[in-house]
């Protein structure tokens, strides 16, 4: 039959990885969208030539791999600022960076689903381009936008594997590390897969119905 | 009274308004009525400052509208205007979509404004939708909706591009009744239409348009009795 | 507080050991993707079978790789298949990490653009004598390439991305173990792992660059 | 300078590698103990301050230490010309040997056999720099680094590479935990023995001269000897000098 | 010869047809009017085999469509069949549309498959069209270019089910031209529509489908002039 030499202890040292994995992309989705919406609204208004330095520095974040921004981040500000930070801000810091450049994509796609006829009504009553943004395109982005927006999120918190390069233990650096004293690899290995799998698998089917309801 | 002196309009190489002038005094109805992309969309865009303007003047009161230190949000609130596609906004219900101008706008709380909203909805026939959602109603009953949050901001002035004519055959009567009726209360309105018959019978002026010019305007008796411009005729015709 | 002293000859001499690299994380790339086109276009014939197995099949397959991470995948492709007796060199774990992936999210796609093909589309063929595979060969499949080519270009993108994970396998020719290897001679972190960023950015560019000409190529209508 | 800073904020931070069995690992509550681990607090208590343990690889120590996440390294860094270009280096406060560990299906009975066989080693480390350097030179056989010791040995034992080179305290005390049945020791490698230090910033003099002196005292206390018993095992430890040459 | 017998065909529990009797001869043109869901589409589905029936049968030349050992992709290349939303496949040009199932088929070469393409296009109208995409095309243009691609299967019978209900109205005219000109030709034609005109002018025989029924058949002046069942009458008095 099958055994492990797995404690209770372990089992809670894998926790407080899955803790860390959690905790990461909670900050960095938070801030990361909070940024992706300001640079989303940025972008469509500062018209396409003011636009272009926004546009090029967030595509950075898409195309190049996210182990090479955060080894390059955590040089930068360590070897050529020569600042103090932790790794967790680090990762923190990229990982919302990375997010935001994603998530003004999905703000800009979001805001331009709005029909401009419904946009011209709410500024003929006299809103102001707050209030028509607050009232009238927030609302209505936010149902366009949700459900990838949660494939956003989904993404980020897998992608937050990588941030063991900057001396971060998440959940898949605490398995490596039990892995290095239990040396019970596909066991463990299973272990952390369906933990990832439990967390994104409920939330990307919630994202597809929301869609489908909302596309309707 | 709304004025409009000798109106220019561009949008880039394209000249749509090729200076218009109109006064439209306080308690009257003009009609435009003319050929597609004519301009006569983008005169009510102008009036209500929606889109700048190249040269001339539009005088809403005293105030003109083009001018830099014009608070045009404030203007907005005395010029109501309702559109061809039905504007519904679709996360509120009915009585939102009508109290939301005069909440976040003019300020008023929630009472007031829902006291507002469910007179006007009422007004339009619509007194029992209060609660429904936008995409629930009819064509007809969305446009007597926009119609009701226009008027809901107590606008001196209401300007109706094409109201009717995205809508069923079957739905333009009720639309165009509640426009009559805003006309008999005495309402200043502009109202671009292509029903003859509603131009006919509620206008004291139709104006015909003409490729950014306005051509031709006079008394309803005139125009569809008695048009002086050539393109008029052609264009009545045709329509009838 | 700026006393860091840049030394990027020192940095750039290594240049073409990178693009050496460079041209293996290509290699890796253009090949997961090949194979998993493939492979998606297998799992999306699977997904639409009677036998509800093989549907099965297909589904856990897509939805592993959609919900756990690319680095999960590669390291299962290396530790996790040993565990079964099966040694494959870094490249091929990596191969087949990163293929696996691209199938998964691929064959997703690939279901989205065959729902947006109405069925009135394969009716039409099916009047005209067509057999069902001539019908999905010539109808069905070259308008699905259409809807699907946004979406497998951003694919060919991330997998030119996630060949950067293939050093938690041992691997050391592609672009980034390259980077890595020279920087624990010289330490010049910084300096080598800009050049490997900006050289991944332009192959990023270059790709959808010449997406774009393809598809304007492609798709005339 | 940072000598004082440390002193100041009251905390040691140190670069430890802990999956670098007996040098540095994780107890069963999976907090780290291991000589590396003593060492970095024996520093701390000579000045007066707290330790604070920072889990680094073996390829991220220097950057580690460079991006300012640690103050110093007790990371058994291999004292290389090449590096000390970057970063500064103590007097040696350890020396390994290195062993060959072969996995029994392979055949290898000693270093003569690993040509032609795939070897793996912790990427970045003195010994991964060395074999890759003899089988590039043998132009037959495959290297591959790993980002772990933990990642070389399950690599090993699973077959996946056929032997690797590692020190012979890492070797042996990977062996005693019982959990690499398939593994054995195949002898020494031709390698001069690979002297490590204690490293910080190359222009904080005033801790390198701190360390160098902590290390000496080390050794003079009898502290050196009682840790290696400890972590290593009971034989003499091993020798920090080289005949015939001051440092 | 299509002959039809007692065919029946459900849809889980709903019964779509109820026991057709009907053959067709060589070089007739039989029209089939009817209320919406009376079961019009799904008989012509029946008849190329793309539904499957329920019990019943139909034959084509002798060849029983439903009997398991037919092959129907053979048997599909001697009936053509027309649908009323235009099936272009929008990846390929004018032309492409045409000769793709000639060639992959009936094996013909391209140079073959292009002679008959631009012939069977130059008939329906379409010779200067060729490389165009059917996005570029009118309603009217694409369901013209659909006929000339079942012709160029050189079908011995053509199916035609409503192909002008979805077109604008200005655009029906030059498909049933289209249609009318086949018939001349001599083609064995069944067409669902609801053009009574076309029915009246062009058709040997007019069936009536209710619920379901062929309620009726007969010569085009006995169905218009003269309709013998109560539906029928209603029927028609609904279309006019
Ligand atoms: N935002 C715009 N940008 C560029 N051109 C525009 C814009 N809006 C309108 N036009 C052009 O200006 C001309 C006048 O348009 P307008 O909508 O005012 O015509 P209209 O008389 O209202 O026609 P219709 O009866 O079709 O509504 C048209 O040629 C139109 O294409
Ligand atoms: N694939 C299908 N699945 C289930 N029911 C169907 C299907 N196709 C048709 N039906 C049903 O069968 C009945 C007959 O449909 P059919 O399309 O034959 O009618 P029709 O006479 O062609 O009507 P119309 O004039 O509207 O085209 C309808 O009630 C329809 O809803
Ligand atoms: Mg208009
Ligand atoms: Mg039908």
């Amino acid at each position: 039959m099958f055994s492990t030499s797995l404690t209770l202890s372990d089992v809670v040292f894998l926790a407080q990885g899955a803790g860390m994995t959690i905790l990461v992309t909670a900050l960095s989705v938070a801030t990361g969208t909070v940024l992706g919406v300001i640079f989303g609204v940025l972008r469509l208004q500062l018209g396409t030539i003011l636009a272009m330095p926004l546009v090029f520095f967030l595509d950075i974040f898409r195309s190049i791999p996210l182990l090479i921004q955060l080894v390059l981040a955590n040089a930068f500000v360590g070897m050529v600022l020569q600042l103090e930070t932790s790794g967790f801000t680090i990762a923190c810091i990229v990982l919302s960076l990375y997010t935001a450049s994603y998530c003004a994509e999905i703000v800009r796609g979001g805001i331009q689903a709005v029909p401009s006829t419904t946009r011209r009504a709410a500024r003929s009553l006299g809103m102001t381009w707050f209030q028509d943004m607050r009232y009238i395109v927030a609302p209505l982005a936010t149902r366009i936008a949700l459900p990838s927006w949660i494939g956003l999120a989904l993404g980020v918190m897998k992608d937050s594997a990588l941030v063991y390069v900057v001396q971060v233990t998440e959940l898949l650096k605490s398995t490596q590390i039990l892995i290095t004293r239990l040396q019970e690899p596909l066991f463990l290995l299973l272990v952390c897969g369906a933990f990832y799998f439990l967390i994104s698998f409920p939330l990307a089917r919630f994202g597809g119905y929301l869609e489908k309801r909302w596309s309707k | 009274m709304i004025e409009i002196q000798s109106l220019h309009k561009s949008f880039g190489p394209l000249e749509v308004l090729k200076g218009i002038d109109l006064t439209v005094n306080k308690g009257e109805v003009v009609t435009i009525i003319g050929g597609s992309g004519s301009g006569k969309s983008t005169l009510l865009t102008c009036i209500n400052g929606l889109e700048p303007i190249a040269s001339g003047k539009v005088i809403v009161d005293g105030i003109e509208v083009h001018a830099k230190s014009t608070n045009l949000n404030t203007l907005r609130q005395k010029i109501g205007i309702v559109f061809q596609q039905w504007n519904a906004f679709p996360h509120l219900t009915v009585l939102e979509n009508v109290t939301l101008a005069p909440r976040k706008v003019l300020g008023l709380s929630k009472a007031e404004a829902e006291a507002i909203g469910e007179k006007q909805l009422s007004h339009v026939g619509l007194g029992a939708k209060l609660s429904t959602y936008p995409t629930m109603l009819s064509g007809g009953q969305q446009q007597r909706m926009a119609i009701a949050r226009a008027l809901a901001m107590s606008p001196d002035y209401m300007l109706f591009d094409e109201v009717t004519s995205a809508l069923d055959p079957q739905l333009v009567g009720e639309v165009l009744e509640t426009l009559k009726m805003l006309a008999e209360e005495g309402m200043t309105m502009i109202c671009v239409t292509h029903e003859m018959a509603f131009a006919r019978d509620v206008s004291h002026r139709v104006a015909y348009f003409h490729r950014g010019v306005m051509a031709e305007i006079g008394a309803p008796e005139q125009i569809f009795g008695d048009p002086q411009h050539e393109e008029t005729r052609k264009f009545l015709a045709s329509v009838r | 507080m700026f006393d860091y002293t840049f030394q990027w000859s020192q940095a750039m001499a290594r240049l073409p050991q990178m693009l050496d690299g460079a041209a293996t994380t290509m290699e890796v790339a253009i090949l997961s993707m090949l194979i998993g086109i493939v492979l998606a276009i297998v799992l999306t014939v699977l997904r639409r079978s009677p036998v509800a197995p093989l549907r099965a099949i297909a589904r856990t397959w897509v939805e592993i790789a959609r919900n756990t991470p690319a680095l999960f995948q590669i390291y299962m492709a290396h530790f996790g298949i040993a565990s079964f007796g099966i040694h494959l060199s870094p490249f091929t774990s990596l191969l087949i990490g990163i293929t696996f992936n691209n199938a998964g999210y691929l064959a997703e796609n690939f279901r989205g653009a065959l729902k947006a093909i109405p069925d009135t589309q394969i009716r039409a063929g099916r009047s005209l004598g067509m057999s069902e595979m001539q019908a999905f060969r010539h109808i069905v499949l070259p308008q699905m390439l259409r809807v699907a080519f946004l979406p497998m270009t951003n694919q060919m993108v991330w997998a030119v991305l996630m060949t950067s994970l293939g050093v938690t396998v041992g691997m050391n020719s592609d672009l980034y173990g390259v980077t890595q290897d020279l920087n624990a001679l010289t330490f010049r972190t910084f300096e080598l792992f800009a050049i490997a960023g900006v050289i991944f950015y332009l192959i990023t560019k270059l790709i959808t660059l010449g997406a774009r000409l393809l598809a304007a190529r492609l798709f005339r209508y | 300078d940072k000598l004082d800073d440390i002193i100041a904020s009251g905390k040691l931070r140190c670069a430890v590698v802990l999956d670098f069995p007996p040098m540095g690992m994780r107890d069963d509550k999976n907090e780290p103990q291991g000589f590396d681990v003593d060492y970095c607090k024996d520093l701390a208590k000579a000045l007066g301050v707290e330790a604070k343990i920072v889990e680094t690889t073996f390829p991220e120590r220097i950057p580690a230490l460079m991006a300012n996440k640690v103050d110093v390294g007790v990371a058994s860094t291999s004292d290389t010309l090449e590096r000390a270009k970057t970063v500064g280096m103590t007097i040696p406060y350890y020396a390994f040997e290195d062993v060959v560990v072969a996995n029994e299906k392979a055949g290898i009975k000693s270093w003569e056999d690993m040509k032609g066989k795939t070897i793996g080693a912790t990427a970045g480390t003195y010994e991964a720099i060395w074999a890759e350097k003899q089988v590039k030179g043998w132009g037959v056989g495959a290297f591959r680094p790993y980002q772990s010791q933990a990642d070389v040995f399950l690599a090993l034992s699973q077959g996946q590479i056929d032997a690797t080179v590692a020190t012979t305290e890492v070797a042996e005390a990977n062996m005693k935990t019982g959990k690499f049945p398939g593994l054995s020791l195949a002898g020494k490698t031709p390698m001069v023995p690979d002297y490590v230090a204690l490293i910080a910033k190359r222009e904080e003099y005033g801790l390198l001269n701190y360390m160098n002196l902590f290390i000496n005292q080390q050794v003079r206390t009898g502290r050196y000897a009682e840790l290696y018993h400890k972590w290593i095992s009971k034989n003499d430890p091993a020798d920090l000098t080289i005949h015939g040459i001051y440092r």
